[in-house]
């Protein structure tokens, strides 16, 4: 050997590029947090225009709605309505006022229910945090073990089973599956409960209300995480199948690790960060299948408020669950962005 | 084309689900054959259960038949998840394809838009802009449409940019060949394979969003379409459960089907997933 | 009769604890006493936005708002009026005076005591600002005065014989000046914690969840009200609110909280009861609007065949399963002045497709003779399977519809500009036909604002018998005018009415004197009680 | 006792395949301590081979007959846990793609660790776990032994992973180290420098080597014994001078002849011919620019200028990341480089849109790498051929016939203009890419690598028909190459790229023999077999 040892010291060595990475990482994390940040709000403030913009070219205003709703009407009270909302200024205006309204998270006040709407919508969302939280645990356990199962017995029985089950979950319409739950287990088993949150008036306090809750909590999960796990348990099986024929593992077996540990170490590792990722991304579009699955069983989230909101035409509180989920849907991309550079050694800084 | 026929055959699933839609369209066009009636009509007694009355699968709260509402529906299920999936396709591909090819700034401002309506959750704004532009066969295409065209867009702009590094694409280039003929002759047809599965799939999810839309009443009023009749069922379903259960079925075994085809047709046009590699 | 009604109330009134006696003595006569306790288990649909009556005068927000808030009066089934915060009251010789004696020891939920001046707030600045439909009563009264602090007397500028049914809590109810003289209504903070002088006070409101109410200890009828309190919860899906009345977590069910197509499985059930009065105040009739400015609808043959088409049996057993009535005149049989003898176009197909034959209008290509619109009413699925049924129908007759559906925002939109050809509406008629009918008909009330005359009918004989009856003093007179206007409305067909709607109530038997007033529940419930 | 003794394997391939057998009737032994090169082209099975021996064949794949012995004992015929404990433990192995091979989400000293604990039982008497893969990575020389273990493969270049790799499979002193082309993927420098460690950790732990390699360069390198495998069978074996220096099987000699690059003696072009393309101080930079994204500038082409006479062929080498391409790319206007001039025949091309440049394409035209990549999968052979000729205004009959003589040219039956390419072999692609690139008529074609996908012995007919056509047509050629010894045998000038720059320019002969620069002496040195070839070449 080291006819020319010198040339392999030539090549950069890691340690180069780690030290003077770690100086600049501070940095560039800072810049790629502001760069995150500033993209987060051009996509917010994107979602706000156009969401306003669509709103006002729906025909009817809520002036209108809330006149026929009080029963009988005269044109003064109409105007006198939409004066009270600003309806009778140009809609530029309209919209520069509610984003700089925004921009103080003054969501507006809602038409019809006469609060704030940013209130409207706090009262609401931790039940739609908790249903599409409990979802995406479900789908995402449930889905990650299932896809696994499928991709370690590839081409057997429990293979097929699991595929069948899956396709069969992704093809259901979701609130068919909400109603045949409800079927089952709430009119012909009497097991759950088929709607609401939790038992009124029972007063439940501590451990108790939170079971009491568990138990309502069950169906709506079901509904809603089963089509994900189905999507899940897919993902899952294609990305390890995709892994296990990948060439680090050819070398993990051939340093004679068992299969157990190929499985665990190497195979599953790798194969969830795609799917932890794409399931992230996918969060977001839990909170749309939520409303769904809220109205079918009586869940006061609010995907609920803003399908009740759509058809009363409650522009403010309809902006605003708008608006809502989608920084959701951007702070949960950017929250699963960060989890996947903190677990993915190649996007580290 | 006959090799990816032939791998299609003998993928058990593929073949069953090609032969189920060629059933559903079989139903679809003949229709009007098997009930002369119209889907609306108040055929016999309401409720009736299935088998009574001559009527297979039953009728609902106003006595219409539900297996004339199940052909019809799929008329229409199958209408707006082809015209549907046409549109994204169309949007899906022109930006895609655009953003792929061109690159640099333009790439840019095109993913920002396409990653924007990926942000807002595209259930809510199907049902906005239905609700907006109020239901009818327009507004519920276009919503799906609007709802699916980025996942279509990332793919073709993906598939493009890879083609476009190609050195079959770079030779064209230097063969001095026009960017219409490089688009369309070198790049698209070989860009077709994942849209193709894509489009499949894409029919799938688009019956089953119209089936979710017509469920919240935001349907079409004028069509008669599987998610209006177990919308219009589902209240009864104590009453009369075949009204939901038998659409419900229907969208299942289609929507499985379509799924089946496209999974069927990814693998076999992707020569990597044809040789079968497995765990 | 008009003086009768005050003779007979002043005397009832003599004794208030005589009334509840009464009812006690009902229920004893059935085998049970009032029991006090329990706690009362319903459902509210959709969840109101507000509790403050006046500020919003949806239906939810009156049947919670009545347990909070009181009218001076409340009516009895067949309308007439029984004494709440007026423990009696008397009418001038002229018809123009009226003077309402209030019940002494009163308190709003805050502690503070009900006065005349609350009284004068109430008619004169709260509703008359916020409810346009005490506006238009209201605006002929030409004096309100409080001579002492239990005495109010208002004076009219000309007789109006219904001026009494103005003074239930659904249309004008009584609220404390206190808090809000002086400020803007709307915005009031107060209005998120209602202050009545009603039997139950708001405990907790979990929005999109529950409005839990309690009962006010400081509540003016001794030992009343029997119930703990009151628990209404949202539910938005009517199946959910089916499974929760089937399986017992509520008690209580009305309006549409349940679906027709369900009542007759909660018929069967023993331990329900279904009752479909209670809606007299309101009378709902449902009709066919037909826009009289589109052609061939403005020929009243086409209107006349239209009617003819429509078999309102078949909607009123298949539709509703029973808890509506075919409509029999533009004024429901339920309301004051309807005419017994009234009755509309018969079920005929043969006639209609004659009369449009007559009109000119022969079939087409596929037996269609005319294409018109028709706007679905986006109030929830029984008018959606109502519209599918009236296109089912008309098209026997050749007269094809195309279906357009829209939320309540665009078809309240739509009516107010006058863009449809044919809807379905549904309008309250208020115990009397110058409160409630009139309206509709009337062409000074064609406007471009939903629940007017929006489908542009005209007729200056129609106007001008609406009008006579408005300022008559007198029943005996009135009622002619009313039967001679219902026989020409029902001639000329302006819409085409289809049935009375009578929302059913069902609730637990084991809950008592449940619906007791022409308002059902809509009344204050200060003698429900659970046994 | 051999160490390792393959005695009639044979192994079926799945039915439906284009022969029965992967492996037939492969016999061979491999002595403790000594090297045995296992030399074939792609689809020979030798990989197959040694995929028997470690256990890691496909599913698809079973050994059919025969037997496997390593130190006495049959390893076809052993347990999975057997095998498992043989692996890494007695027998190492060390692939061919370095970048791929190593789990990218665990540090590198957990790789190593890993396989320690795993064998827990071989690896008590070499001591603490920390301390022998510190030791290990040392071994290897790779610098900075702790921080490399906590790195994560990315951070490694692809020389350094396969030291990584080396490291692992040498960890519990197997007395089998399987070798599978694991240079394959490596620039030449790094390549030498990979072989000379192995020899190295060979030499001094008497491990006996199983190498695998289609280069008989390598084997000269490296070589104890060699076998050549052809189609699943071994046609020659011997040591390796006796093979080396007397081939018997023609296939072998074919082979040697084709990693010596023996041809025709140059005729240099007049050295006074007039030059068709300068190139001056041309410059690109790769950048990510973003508003808010670090700016990471790569210079691609750092202010190189060449020139190229009429008639000459211009070797451009380089290892991989050097420019060449960027700059073949750049005078076809598939990169756009930021300034400097391309001057053909005195026009200066650089500034043109793709409209002005499009009566340029005919002069200019393009071989590439990847006979798989360059051809359209969907397009008929004839109309990729005939595409060209047909953007610029030829009717399409006639494009099509002229299509059909090319081919001809090429060496290919005419009627393939009928096929699509997936039925044509690697080489006869490229012989296709060589008519399309021909169907304009160019006077400079340049050739990007385009022999580098190719099996060796097909690489010589390659080169051949573009030194034949060359000549016939009278073409200027821009030949890009990383193989050194392909330069010295057809170009008549050649330019040495390092990091986007020029770094020494001459006569092929002249640059060769006495290199000017230091980096041009390092690649001549990597170069594997040279003392072989210059034995060779002088005798």
């Amino acid at each position: 050997m080291s006819s020319s040892p010198d040339l392999a010291a030539n090549v950069p060595a890691p340690s180069a590029s780690l030290q003077a990475g770690l100086a600049r990482s501070l940095l560039g994390l800072a810049l790629r947090g502001a760069a995150r940040l500033a993209k987060m709000l051009a996509v917010l403030l994107a979602i706000a225009i156009v969401n306003f913009l669509l709103i006002h070219l729906a025909p009817g205003d809520p002036a209108t709605v809330l006149a026929g709703q009080s029963g009988a009407a005269d044109p003064q009270f109409i105007a006198q309505l939409r004066h009270s909302f600003g309806l009778d200024r140009p809609l530029l205006v309209q919209l520069w006022l509610y984003l700089r309204h925004i921009a103080m998270l003054d969501l507006g006040t809602s038409y019809t229910q006469d609060r704030p709407v940013l209130g409207l919508i706090l009262d609401r969302l931790p039940a739609t945090l908790l249903l599409t939280g409990a979802a995406f645990a479900f789908a995402l356990i449930a889905g990650i073990a299932l896809g696994a199962l499928a991709a370690r017995r590839a081409g057997k029985a429990t293979d097929t089973a699991v595929t069948i089950l899956a396709l069969a979950f992704y093809a259901t319409p979701i609130f068919w599956v909400g109603l045949m739950l409800v079927l089952v287990f709430s009119v012909w088993l009497g097991w759950l409960p088929s709607f609401g949150m939790e038992t009124v008036g029972a007063g439940y306090r501590g451990l108790d209300h939170w079971l009491d809750v568990g138990r309502y909590l069950i169906l709506p999960a079901l509904t809603l995480g089963l089509f994900y796990m189905a999507v899940y348990a897919r993902l899952t099986r294609a990305a390890m199948v995709e892994v296990a024929g990948q060439d680090f593992i050819r070398t993990a077996r051939a340093k004679g690790l068992t299969e157990g540990r190929i499985l665990r170490r190497h195979i599953l590792r790798n194969a969830l960060l795609p799917v932890v990722t794409f399931a992230g991304i996918q969060a977001g579009q839990l909170i749309g299948g939520s409303v769904l699955v809220e109205a079918v069983f009586a869940w006061p989230g609010i995907g609920q408020l803003a399908f009740n909101a759509l058809l009363a035409r409650d522009y403010p509180v309809l902006l605003g669950v708008f608006l809502c989920t989608a920084a959701m849907v951007v702070v949960f991309n950017l929250a699963t962005d960060l989890l996947y550079r903190l677990i993915d050694p190649r996007m580290a800084p | 084309m006959r090799t990816v026929l032939r791998a299609m055959a003998r993928n058990r699933g593929a073949l069953g689900g090609a032969i189920f839609l060629a059933l559903v369209l079989a139903l679809a066009a003949f229709a009007h054959v098997l009930f002369p009636q119209s889907p609306w009509d108040m055929a016999g007694a309401p409720f009736t259960p299935p088998g009574q009355d001559g009527f297979l699968l039953g009728t609902d709260s106003l006595g219409r038949d539900v297996a004339a509402g199940i052909a019809y529906g799929a008329r229409v299920s199958l209408l707006i998840g082809a015209v549907s999936t046409l549109a994204a396709l169309a949007i899906g591909v022109g930006l895609g394809a655009l953003a792929g090819y061109a690159g640099g700034l333009i790439d840019d401002a095109l993913m920002r838009v396409t990653e924007f309506f990926q942000t807002i959750p595209s259930f809510i704004l199907a049902v906005v802009l239905v609700a907006i532009f109020s239901p009818s066969l327009a507004s519920i295409v276009g919503a799906i449409a609007i709802v699916s065209w980025p996942p279509v867009a990332r793919v073709v702009r993906a598939e493009f940019r890879t083609l476009r590094a190609r050195e079959f694409v770079q030779a064209a280039e230097v063969q001095g060949r026009s960017r219409a003929s490089i688009v369309c002759r070198e790049i698209l047809p070989n860009a077709l394979p994942p849209i193709v599965v894509l489009a499949s799939l894409m029919v799938a999810s688009a019956i089953l969003l119209e089936s979710a839309l017509s469920f919240l009443g935001l349907g079409d009023p004028n069509l008669m379409s599987w998610g209006f009749i177990i919308g219009a069922g589902r209240s009864v379903i104590q009453l009369a459960w075949w009204v939901s259960v038998f659409p419900g079925i229907a969208i299942f075994l289609t929507v499985l089907a379509l799924n089946l085809l496209g999974e069927g047709l990814g693998e076999a046009l992707d020569p990597r997933l044809r040789q079968g590699t497995r765990l | 009769m008009q003086d009768g009604i005050t003779r007979r109330q002043a005397l009832a009134a003599g004794g208030l604890a005589a009334l509840g006696l009464m009812r006690v003595a009902e229920a004893e006569a059935a085998g049970i006493a009032p029991k006090r306790g329990g706690l009362l288990q319903s459902v509210i649909t959709p969840e109101p936005p507000i509790l403050i009556l006046g500020v919003n005068q949806q239906a939810p927000t009156l049947e919670v708002g009545s347990k909070i808030y009181q009218g001076l009066l409340e009516f009895s089934e067949t309308l007439e009026p029984k004494p709440l915060l007026a423990k009696s009251w008397e009418i001038s010789a002229d018809k123009t005076r009226y003077t309402f004696h209030l019940q002494p020891g009163v308190l709003w939920h805050d502690g503070e005591k009900f006065t005349a001046d609350d009284v004068i707030f109430s008619i004169m600045q709260f509703n008359m600002t916020l409810a346009p439909r005490a506006r238009a009563v209201f605006a002929s009264i030409k004096s309100a005065t409080a001579p002492d602090p239990m005495t109010v007397v208002l004076t009219l500028a000309q007789p109006f014989e219904p001026f009494l049914l103005m003074f239930d809590v659904t249309a004008t109810p009584m609220m404390p000046k206190h808090i809000y003289d002086g400020t803007d209504y709307r915005t009031n903070p107060h209005n998120q914690t209602p202050i009545g002088t009603g039997p139950f006070q708001l405990d907790h409101w979990q929005r999109g969840s529950f409005i839990r109410l309690k009962r006010f200890e400081k509540y003016w009828k001794p030992g009343q009200p029997y119930l703990d309190g009151i628990v209404y919860r949202v539910i938005p899906d009517s199946q959910s609110r089916a499974l929760a009345l089937q399986t017992g977590q509520i008690a209580l069910t009305s309006g549409n909280d349940i679906e027709p197509f369900d009542i007759p499985r909660f018929r069967a059930m023993p331990t329900l009861a279904i009752e479909t009065k209670g809606w007299e105040m309101f009378s709902p009739l449902a009709w066919l609007e037909l826009n009289n400015r589109v052609k061939p609808l403005d020929d009243v043959r086409v209107r006349q065949a239209i009617s003819h088409a429509i078999d309102r049996k078949f909607i009123a057993e298949r539709l509703w399963f029973g808890t509506a009535k075919p409509a029999t005149s533009p004024i429901a049989s339920t309301t004051r002045y309807h005419d017994p003898a009234a009755h509309l176009q018969d079920y005929d197909p043969k006639k209609a497709m004659a009369l449009l034959d007559e009109a000119g209008l022969k079939p087409g290509a596929g037996g269609v003779r005319f294409t018109l619109r028709h706007l679905e009413l986006p109030y929830g699925e029984v008018w959606t399977r109502l519209s599918e049924y009236i296109r089912a129908a008309l098209g026997k007759i050749g007269i094809a519809l195309t279906m357009e559906s829209t939320d309540p925002g665009g078809w309240a939109s739509r009516m107010s500009n006058w863009n449809y050809d044919t809807t379905i509406n549904y309008l309250y008629q208020f115990g009397d036909p110058t409160l409630g009918v009139e309206r509709s008909y009337v062409s000074s009330n064609i406007k471009k604002v939903v629940f007017t005359n929006t489908e542009g009918y005209s007729n200056p004989e129609v106007d001008a018998l609406f009008a006579k009856a408005r300022v008559a003093p007198d029943t005996a007179s009135r009622r002619k005018d009313f039967y001679a206007v219902q026989k020409l409305l029902i001639e000329q067909v302006p819409v085409v009415w289809l049935i009375e709607l009578t929302f059913p109530t069902i609730h637990k038997k084991t809950l008592h004197d449940v619906i007791t007033l022409g308002t059902g529940v809509q009344g204050c419930f200060d003698d429900v009680f659970l046994a | 006792m051999s160490l390792l003794a393959v005695e009639h394997l044979s192994i079926a391939l799945p039915p439906g395949g284009d022969r029965a057998h992967a492996v037939e009737d492969v016999s061979f032994t491999l002595e403790p301590g000594r090297v045995l090169c296992l030399v074939g082209e792609s689809g020979s099975g030798k990989s197959v081979s040694a995929g028997a021996i470690m256990g890691l064949l496909p599913q698809a794949l079973r050994p059919q007959s025969g037997t496997i012995r390593f130190e006495g004992e049959d390893l076809l015929a052993a347990t999975p846990a057997r095998l498992r404990s043989l692996r890494g433990a007695r027998i190492g192995m060390v692939f061919q793609e370095p970048m791929t091979v190593l789990n990218p989400l665990m540090r590198i000293g957990d790789q190593i660790g890993e396989m320690l604990l795993a064998h827990r039982w071989a690896a008590r008497a070499l001591g603490p776990v920390k301390a022998r893969i510190a030791a290990l990575l040392e071994a290897v020389h790779l610098p900075d032994p702790g921080r490399i273990a906590r790195a994560y493969p990315h951070a490694l270049s692809g020389g350094q992973r396969q030291r990584v790799m080396i490291a692992m499979a040498m960890a519990l002193e197997p007395s089998l180290l399987i070798a599978d082309e694991p240079t394959t993927a490596l620039d030449v420098t790094t390549q030498m420098q990979i072989l000379r460690l192995l020899a190295d950790l060979q030499r001094r732990r008497g491990t006996a080597v199983l190498f695998i390699t289609h280069d008989f360069g390598v084997v000269a390198e490296i070589a104890d014994d060699v076998a050549v495998m052809r189609h699943g069978r071994i046609v020659e074996q011997g040591t390796a001078r006796q093979v080396l220096a007397a081939p018997a099987h023609p296939y072998t000699q074919s082979l040697i002849a084709a990693a010596l690059h023996e041809g025709a003696p140059r005729i240099a072009a007049a050295a006074d011919a007039a030059e068709l393309l300068g190139v001056e101080r041309l410059c690109k930079t790769y950048a990510r620019a973003g508003i808010f994204t670090r700016t990471r500038a790569r210079r691609a082409l750092d202010s190189v200028s060449l020139s190229l006479r009429r008639g000459e062929t211009y070797g451009l080498v380089g290892e991989s990341g050097s420019g060449k391409s960027t700059l073949a790319r750049s005078i076809v206007r598939l990169v756009q480089p930021e300034a400097g001039a391309i001057r053909l025949a005195g026009v200066d091309l650089r500034p043109l849109g793709r409209a002005a440049w499009k009566p340029f394409r005919k002069r200019v035209q393009m071989v590439f790498q990847d006979p798989f990549a360059s051809l359209n999968p969907r397009m008929r052979v004839g109309e990729a051929i005939a595409a060209g000729p047909i953007a610029h205004g030829m009717a399409r009959a006639a494009a099509l016939a002229r299509a059909a003589d090319l081919l001809a040219l090429v060496q290919l039956d005419p009627a393939a203009a009928q096929r699509f390419p997936h039925e044509f072999s690697g080489g006869q692609r490229q012989r296709i890419g060589i008519a399309r690139a021909l169907a304009l008529e160019p006077e400079l074609l340049i050739a990007d690598e385009p022999v580098s996908a190719l099996d060796v012995s097909v690489q010589a007919q390659i080169l051949a028909l573009l030194e034949d056509l060359r000549v016939r047509l009278g073409l200027t050629m821009l030949f890009i190459t990383h193989d050194l010894r392909i330069a010295a045998q057809i170009c008549d000038r050649v330019a040495v790229m390092r990091n986007g720059a020029i770094v020494e320019e001459g006569v092929t002969a002249q640059v060769f023999s006495h290199p000017a620069h230091a980096y041009t002496a390092a690649l001549l040195d990597s170069v594997p077999g040279r003392n072989w070839r210059q034995g060779g070449a002088h005798g």
